[in-house]
């Protein structure tokens, strides 16, 4: 306390930024942002970062989901009595923005714990800086397995790295279980051929999808992976046509519209089944024009079918604020909020290290199912973990409009139904 | 000094030089030599070829054939930089100087080594540029921005730099245009300079007369050929090259029957100047146009007749008025004017080259009504007849002269009440002046059309006259009856 | 059975590059800019319409009209706002107008594309097919859509051929991207031809945008990757000529559908972007450039 | 006049720099985080601006020089474990190589052509690493072993003293003989030539020197976040942001190009809160910028000191 200076900063913040701000000039905005005081640690709003891609729907509903959360979790008196603020950023689909968000988020707003991004390739990008910033993260859509395999290979440096949802290989495993119950059961399908988009989270995908799609007696014929930035389908879909497969197994997420519409318009004869995740959102057939019509995919959770007890209370508050229902994202995104807060609640601070130990801990009935992480020693350390109950995931179909939840079988309400165009045949071969 | 003439070998030897653009001739089979000490003026109208061979020299434009030997070496064909090595310079008529850097520093560039290394400039450098600053009369202005200088002084850089890389060779491009009188001389003296120092000189300019003092001999271009070479005066007094500039015999044929010395003139143009940046292309030039009466305004290539018309149709900036029937056409538009009934043919043609011939003459008559039209278009087909067989044609397929009748014609298709044409024989063929003249014959008598004709070709002009003006250097200079202008104007025109 | 689904694919993807293509080489031919906005004003187009029909539920031609009307409205809003206050800039020097023009119209699209986001998010959309159905033709399905996609793109074109060669407004669209000067000296106002041309780009760009979405679909994100195309077409048929940028919309659809058929769906551009390179390199003027 | 304008500008700069390098006593981890990220775009936009504003050539894909630096090192680094020092000079010597490969055949095209070219330079090496993603890592990008430093403060420093090191440099050889020449043949080619200048030769000087400072921060800016991708090296966005920063800040300056970046990064920084439209808010601030200020932030100083 020796230099005045320092006191003075102390004991008045704003005046210190507004110095500052004079004295800087030369150097434009810099001093704007300086230095902003840190809030003292265990009184006022516990903050929760959420970074989305507002620009597309998926993105968008992880700020909304999460907004909600807060809602939820405050109206219930929050976290021992402190209010839970949600933060959000939009990173415009860039890892380097969401990169800069997440160091804003942990450095400037103080965040207790970030939850953010479906897209894998920038929860990839962020996992080392939740590393470096020993600050908590999870995503809540981003499927791929090495987001899980650096916690479990560098535990000591990633451990503060969360998945919030099914990683590839388990999204893979629940659509070899759909195709075995519901294309090789009742129609006797024996091929199919893999389309997938070129991204991070589709390669364990397709790893699994080779490996168990033969299991349940569908043989793969072609993996085609395409660029995500395909405009032009006809040739893809000309190109399955040529090899005669019964089915198409899709792992899309970047492009949904594009794909389903040029199938319909083309009147492609083949079935799609898989994770077509765009199909997951509500405004899928608006932006199809219908031509969603008998498309498939695997998701988290249906706003008309009771998961858990907390699944339609949420997609009916959710419909009420935001218009539209929520997409696997949101579901996910709502989860985690609730599993963050739960975590800091029971650690009692929002020390990283005690935040990490607690979230492990997890065991929370979420919108999607009960809620659990794997141990560090899984090779998927602190994915979510999959399997009967816990999370699943459901298929829906789009029917004349609608989503109709078609599998499991226990929360089914429609059967599936194909436009005439699709040839629900066995191979002739 | 005069010994240095005798023993001098000739520096440069330039031989059978030709070039082709396309299916164009620009040069056809052009040789000189030039001795150190010695100033060749290179003169032609403009598309006589005479900037090509320069360009040639410099190996700015490469020969298709011919040879262009410096010092034993034919340099034919080399790249521009390695020439400069060689020993050519070039002062280039526009002058480009670094706009951030003074002028000293200016110079200090053309002093640099062609080498990547150098970061810092040799000291010397320095005290070499202020000498060389010193003797172009930039001593004064050594640390101000080119920006901040008059147009002289920009040329002066030019030829700083030049003189900077010791040529051997000197080329000066129009080395008077746009300078004052007194600027003139001073430019005068520094070329001499050159002599003086065992420099060739090849000055490239439109006419003889403003290098007349100034050079040791000259070669005249017209139409990429060498017309006449010898000593200033030999070419001046050279047949063909009469011809070229002035068109032959002077003779006049005004109408004695328009007496239209009173009334209102149709265009009068006051106290008119023109300025391209820092050069003064045009100053305080006055005169006037009654209607019905053909006018001209003859001078050399670079006297500034486009100037003057390019003004009047409102392409250039300018300061004093053109009143055009008795209003001010200050802050029309281009085609504001056009339509008004000012319609320019301009030097330069400016056709639709890839518009077939009828679609050129349908857009000059784009504003009238259909009938209007058709009649228009009908009695100017009379008046060209070759026109009529040529209407599918695209118009950069004509020949030159249907080309300057297209032109011509295409205007006239606007109706206009006063036509402005602007160098009309320029780059044309004897045989096509007569039809052009012809035509215009007819079309003075039997429309009774206002006309003011921009000429260098006097004999061309003065026949359709009822007046001349002289302009010589952005001045009216003289002003008067055709059947006056030989005994007043004759022998200094050229 | 391919060779027919690639003829027939290239051709109507040909023939939507090249009705694209078009109007920004038009724009240059006349007014002498290059437009790299371009993309976003195709964007506006197919997002406007495509918002318009489920908005006020209209029929697929009635939202198509609506799209051309938002492309034009955006090509008016280009000029006004980004290119004209440059042309007329006495600050900006006279040879530097180029490398303005081009920075501000990058910003311009970068405006569009954030914007467009924002309101219709980056999701790709697809306008409803103006024919639904298939047609087989010697044993290849095909959308009737993507035919009559095909058909319009040349019925466009032929239009505006219409409007060029046999109209007294197209001749002097014409003259000026030969001689603007010219032009001036026979009473035509510049600013009006400017006007006009720009209100043909704004149909001509509205029409390929929604087209495009009701072909391929649309997003916001395309903005930029049409551009480039787009530009890269122009260059590759001669910048400022129509029909060069034709066969060179012809040249690059084929090329990259017989790629994406015959080696890799994944390496569809390659060829193209060589042959462009090689172009540039060789014949900088493009097919059929005039220099 | 403008000897003043330039040691003006000096003088502005230096305490400029003292107060930047104290930046981690005075500044939040995050801002010295953004801060970073400018200097780095800094670097990139003088080196363009070298090209533009003196050489006269307007390159649309500066991001193909900055990719082959990054990818350069960061598959040296990958591949190889070498250490960072000789990856980023491996990446400068890549992106040095790759550009007089780009630029030898389209030195001799004009204006647009040559944008033409360099951008789809571009194009064909964001292909070239998605097609090879076995290698590149693809779209996805890839993660690299080693990086600068973990500390904010540490990392900053990085960025500040390399770029005020590319600052000094570029601005040296901008006032230079090489820059005089450059400028020469940028603004009339054949008049240089006539000088007796190589107008390729230098030209290609000036290419090579913008690729090796692009190429190193390229190689830089992997080893500080840690990862190279497309989306933040290659992608054509990334050029157009550089371009509009040298732009905005002031061409034929380099330290308006600079200046340029840091405004740009910190303005679309401190407009984040408007979420998904600090990026329309930001372009439209600048091309208001380039209409009414054709000469730039920089061009605004110089003009109102002109006045005064």
């Amino acid at each position: 306390m020796e230099d005045p200076q320092l006191e003075e900063d102390q004991m008045n913040p704003t005046k210190r930024i507004r110095k500052l701000t004079l004295g800087a000039t030369a150097l434009g905005g810099l001093a704007l942002g300086a230095a902003m005081p840190a809030l003292a640690a265990d009184s006022g709003p516990i903050k929760i970062g959420v970074i989305g891609e507002a620009s597309s729907v998926a993105g968008a509903s992880i700020i909304n989901a999460a907004k909600l959360a807060a809602d939820d979790i405050n109206q219930a008196g929050g976290i021992d009595g402190r209010k839970v603020e949600i933060i959000t950023y939009d990173d415009h689909s860039s890892a380097s923005d969401a990169v800069s968000a997440f160091k804003r988020l942990a450095t400037q707003d103080k965040v207790a714990a970030v939850v953010g991004s479906y897209i894998s390739e920038i929860a990839l990008a962020i996992e080392p800086w939740s590393g470096r910033l020993h600050m908590p993260y999870i995503t809540p859509g981003a499927a791929s397995t090495k987001i899980t395999a650096a916690v479990h290979k560098n535990y000591k440096m990633n451990k503060y790295t969360f998945q919030g949802w099914l990683n590839s290989a388990f999204l893979a495993q629940s659509v070899c279980d759909f195709g075995k119950d519901e294309m090789v059961g009742p129609y006797h399908m024996k091929t199919a051929v893999i389309m997938s988009e070129d991204a991070a989270w589709t390669k364990p995908l397709d790893e699994t999808y080779k490996k168990c799609l033969p299991k349940v007696g569908l043989k793969v014929l072609d993996e085609i992976r395409f660029n995500p930035d395909t405009t032009d389908f006809t040739p893809i879909f000309n190109k399955i046509e040529g090899q005669h497969p019964d089915v198409i197994v899709t792992g899309i997420s970047h492009v949904g519209v594009r794909p389903t519409v040029q199938w319909h318009d083309q009147q492609v004869p083949l079935p799609m089944f898989g994770i077509s995740s765009q199909a997951s959102t509500s405004t899928f057939w608006k932006d199809t024009n219908g031509a969603a019509e008998g498309v498939l995919t695997q998701t988290g959770a249906a706003p008309d079918v009771a998961t858990t007890p907390k699944t339609m209370p949420f997609a009916k508050a959710y419909q009420a604020k935001f218009g539209d229902s929520p997409s696997y994202v949101g579901y996910a995104a709502y989860d985690d909020v609730n599993a963050f807060a739960q975590a800091i609640k029971r650690a009692g601070s929002t020390d990283p290290d005690k935040i990490v130990a607690e979230m492990e801990k997890t065991k929370m009935v979420g919108t999607t199912g009960t809620v659990q992480f794997y141990g560090k020693d899984n090779q998927y350390a602190h994915g979510l973990e999959y399997g009967k109950g816990k999370v699943t995931g459901l298929f829906i179909q789009w029917q004349s409009g609608k989503q109709v939840t078609v599998w499991p079988e226990d929360v089914a309400n429609g059967k599936m139904k194909f436009p005439s165009f699709v040839k629900l045949t066995a191979a002739t071969h | 000094m005069e010994g240095s003439h005798v023993m001098a070998k000739n520096v440069l030897e330039v031989e059978h030089l030709q070039k082709r653009f396309g299916g164009l001739v620009a040069v056809k089979d052009i040789g000189f030599t030039l001795k150190a000490g010695e100033i060749l003026g290179l003169i032609g109208p403009n598309g006589s070829g005479k900037s090509t061979v320069m360009k040639m020299v410099m190996g700015i434009e490469k020969p298709n054939a011919g040879r262009v030997v410096l010092d034993g070496t034919d340099i034919a064909g080399w790249p521009t930089a390695k020439i400069a090595h060689q020993g050519i310079g070039l002062v280039f008529q526009h002058s480009r100087p670094l706009h951030r850097q003074t002028v000293l520093e200016n110079i200090k560039l053309a002093l640099l080594p062609d080498s990547l290394l150098r970061l810092v400039a040799d000291p010397s450098h320095d005290e070499r540029a202020r000498a060389i600053a010193d003797r172009v009369g930039l001593g004064g202005v050594l640390d101000r921005l080119p920006s901040t200088l008059p147009f002289a002084d920009l040329r002066r850089i030019e030829m700083a730099k030049a003189l900077a890389r010791e040529p051997k060779v000197v080329l000066v491009d129009e080395p008077f245009a746009g300078l004052t009188p007194r600027e003139v001389a001073d430019f005068s003296a520094l070329i001499h300079g050159f002599r003086e120092e065992g420099r060739a000189v090849l000055l490239v300019d439109h006419n003889v007369k403003s290098v007349a003092a100034l050079v040791d001999r000259a070669l005249a271009m017209y139409l990429g050929e060498e017309i006449a070479s010898g000593t200033a005066e030999e070419v001046t007094r050279n047949e063909t090259v009469r011809k070229v500039y002035m068109g032959g015999e002077i003779a006049a044929h005004p109408r004695p029957d328009l007496v239209q010395t009173s009334g209102s003139p149709l265009m009068q143009v006051k106290d008119l100047s023109v300025r391209y940046g820092k050069a003064q292309a045009l100053e305080g030039v006055t005169l006037d146009v009654r209607e019905g009466e053909f006018v001209s305004v003859v001078g050399l290539n670079g006297a500034g007749k486009s100037t003057l018309f390019n003004a009047i149709s409102g392409l250039l900036p300018k300061s004093g008025e053109v009143v055009w029937d008795g209003a001010p056409t200050t802050g029309r538009s281009v085609a504001q004017i056009a339509r008004g009934g000012i319609v320019q043919c301009p030097e330069t043609r400016e056709l639709f080259g890839y518009m077939s011939v009828r679609e050129n003459l349908d857009l000059g008559g784009a504003h009238l009504e259909e009938a209007e039209r058709t009649a228009q278009l009908e009695s100017l087909l009379e008046l060209f007849p070759r026109l009529r067989d040529r209407a599918k044609q695209a118009a950069n397929t004509l020949s030159g002269g249907e080309q300057q009748m297209l032109a011509i014609a295409r205007a006239l298709m606007m109706k206009p009440r006063l036509l402005i044409l602007d160098e009309p024989t320029l780059g044309l063929a004897p045989v096509i002046l007569d039809q052009l003249s012809q035509a215009l014959h007819r079309l003075r008598d039997t429309t009774g059309i206002t006309v003011l004709l921009g000429e260098q070709n006097v004999t061309f002009a003065l026949p359709h006259s009822d007046r001349i003006y002289v302009l010589q250097h952005g001045h009216i200079v003289w002003e008067g009856k055709p059947d006056a202008f030989g005994a007043e104007m004759g022998d200094q025109y050229l | 059975m391919t060779a027919i689904q690639i003829l027939i694919d290239g051709f109507v993807i040909s023939a939507l590059y090249g009705l694209g293509a078009i109007g920004f080489t038009l724009i240059f031919g006349v007014t002498g800019v290059l437009n790299l906005a371009h993309g976003g004003i195709m964007v506006i187009a197919a997002l406007v319409g495509w918002d318009a029909a489920n908005r006020f539920s209209l029929d697929p031609y009635g939202a198509a009209a609506l799209g051309v009307l938002a492309g034009l409205i955006a090509a008016y809003v280009t000029y006004f706002v980004v290119i004209r206050p440059i042309q007329r800039s006495k600050r900006i020097p006279a040879d530097e107008t180029e490398i303005f023009i081009l920075t501000a119209t990058l910003l311009w699209g970068v405006m569009i594309q954030e914007g467009m986001a924002y309101l219709f998010s980056d999701n790709p959309v697809t306008m409803r097919p103006l024919l639904p159905g298939v047609v087989h033709i010697l044993g290849d399905r095909t959308p009737v859509n993507e035919l009559m996609i095909g058909v319009l793109c040349w019925v466009v074109i032929g239009l505006l051929w219409l409007v060029v060669y046999r109209t007294r407004f197209g001749k002097p669209l014409l003259a000026a991207s030969e001689n603007p000067r010219a032009l001036g000296l026979l009473g035509f106002e510049m600013s009006n031809i400017h006007l006009f041309s720009w209100t043909i780009y704004g149909i001509l760009t509205g029409v390929a945008g929604v087209l495009l979405a009701s072909f391929l679909g649309v997003s916001s994100a395309s903005a930029g990757g049409l551009t480039a195309s787009a530009f890269s077409i122009v260059v590759l048929g001669g910048l400022g000529s129509v029909w060069g940028s034709l066969i060179a919309a012809y040249v690059v659809g084929y090329m990259e559908t017989i790629t994406a058929y015959v080696i890799s769906p994944q390496l569809r551009p390659i060829p193209a972007l060589i042959v462009l390179v090689l172009v540039v390199y060789l014949r900088p003027q493009g097919i059929l450039g005039r220099r | 006049m403008k000897t003043i304008l330039r040691s003006r500008l000096l003088w502005l700069m230096l305490p400029a720099l003292v107060i930047a390098a104290v930046g981690p006593w005075w500044l939040s981890a995050y801002y010295l985080g953004v801060l970073t990220m400018a200097y780095y775009f800094g670097v990139f936009a003088m080196s363009w601006d070298l090209l533009f504003g003196y050489a006269g050539m307007v390159n649309f894909g500066p991001t193909f020089l900055i990719g082959l630096g990054a990818y350069g090192a960061a598959l040296l680094d990958t591949y190889a474990g070498a250490p960072i020092v000789v990856c980023l000079i491996f990446g400068g010597l890549m992106s040095i190589i790759g550009g007089i490969l780009l630029a030898l055949p389209a030195l001799k095209l004009r204006g647009a052509y040559f944008g033409l070219v360099t951008l789809v330079a571009v194009l064909l090496l964001r292909y070239f690493i998605v097609i090879f993603s076995g290698f590149t890592g693809g779209e996805i990008g890839m993660m690299v072993p080693d990086i600068l430093s973990i500390d904010t403060a540490t990392n900053y420093e990085y960025a500040l003293w390399f770029m005020a090191a590319s600052a000094l440099i570029l601005v040296i050889i901008s006032r230079s003989s090489l820059g005089l020449i450059l400028e020469a043949t940028g603004q009339d080619p054949i008049a240089a030539a006539a000088l007796g200048f190589n107008v390729a030769k230098h030209r290609l000087a000036a290419f090579c020197i913008s690729a090796l400072f692009s190429g190193l921060a390229g190689g830089m800016m992997v080893f500080y976040s840690g990862t190279a991708s497309v989306g933040t090296v290659i992608d054509i966005s990334i050029g157009v942001q550089i371009i509009i920063a040298a732009v905005v800040g002031g061409r034929r300056t380099i330290l308006g190009a600079m200046i340029g970046s840091i405004v740009i990064l910190l303005a679309d920084e401190l407009l984040r809160p408007l979420g998904q439209l600090n990026i329309f808010v930001v372009s439209g601030i600048c091309l208001a910028v380039i209409i009414v200020f054709p000469g730039g932030l920089l061009g605004l100083m110089h003009r109102q000191r002109e006045g005064a």
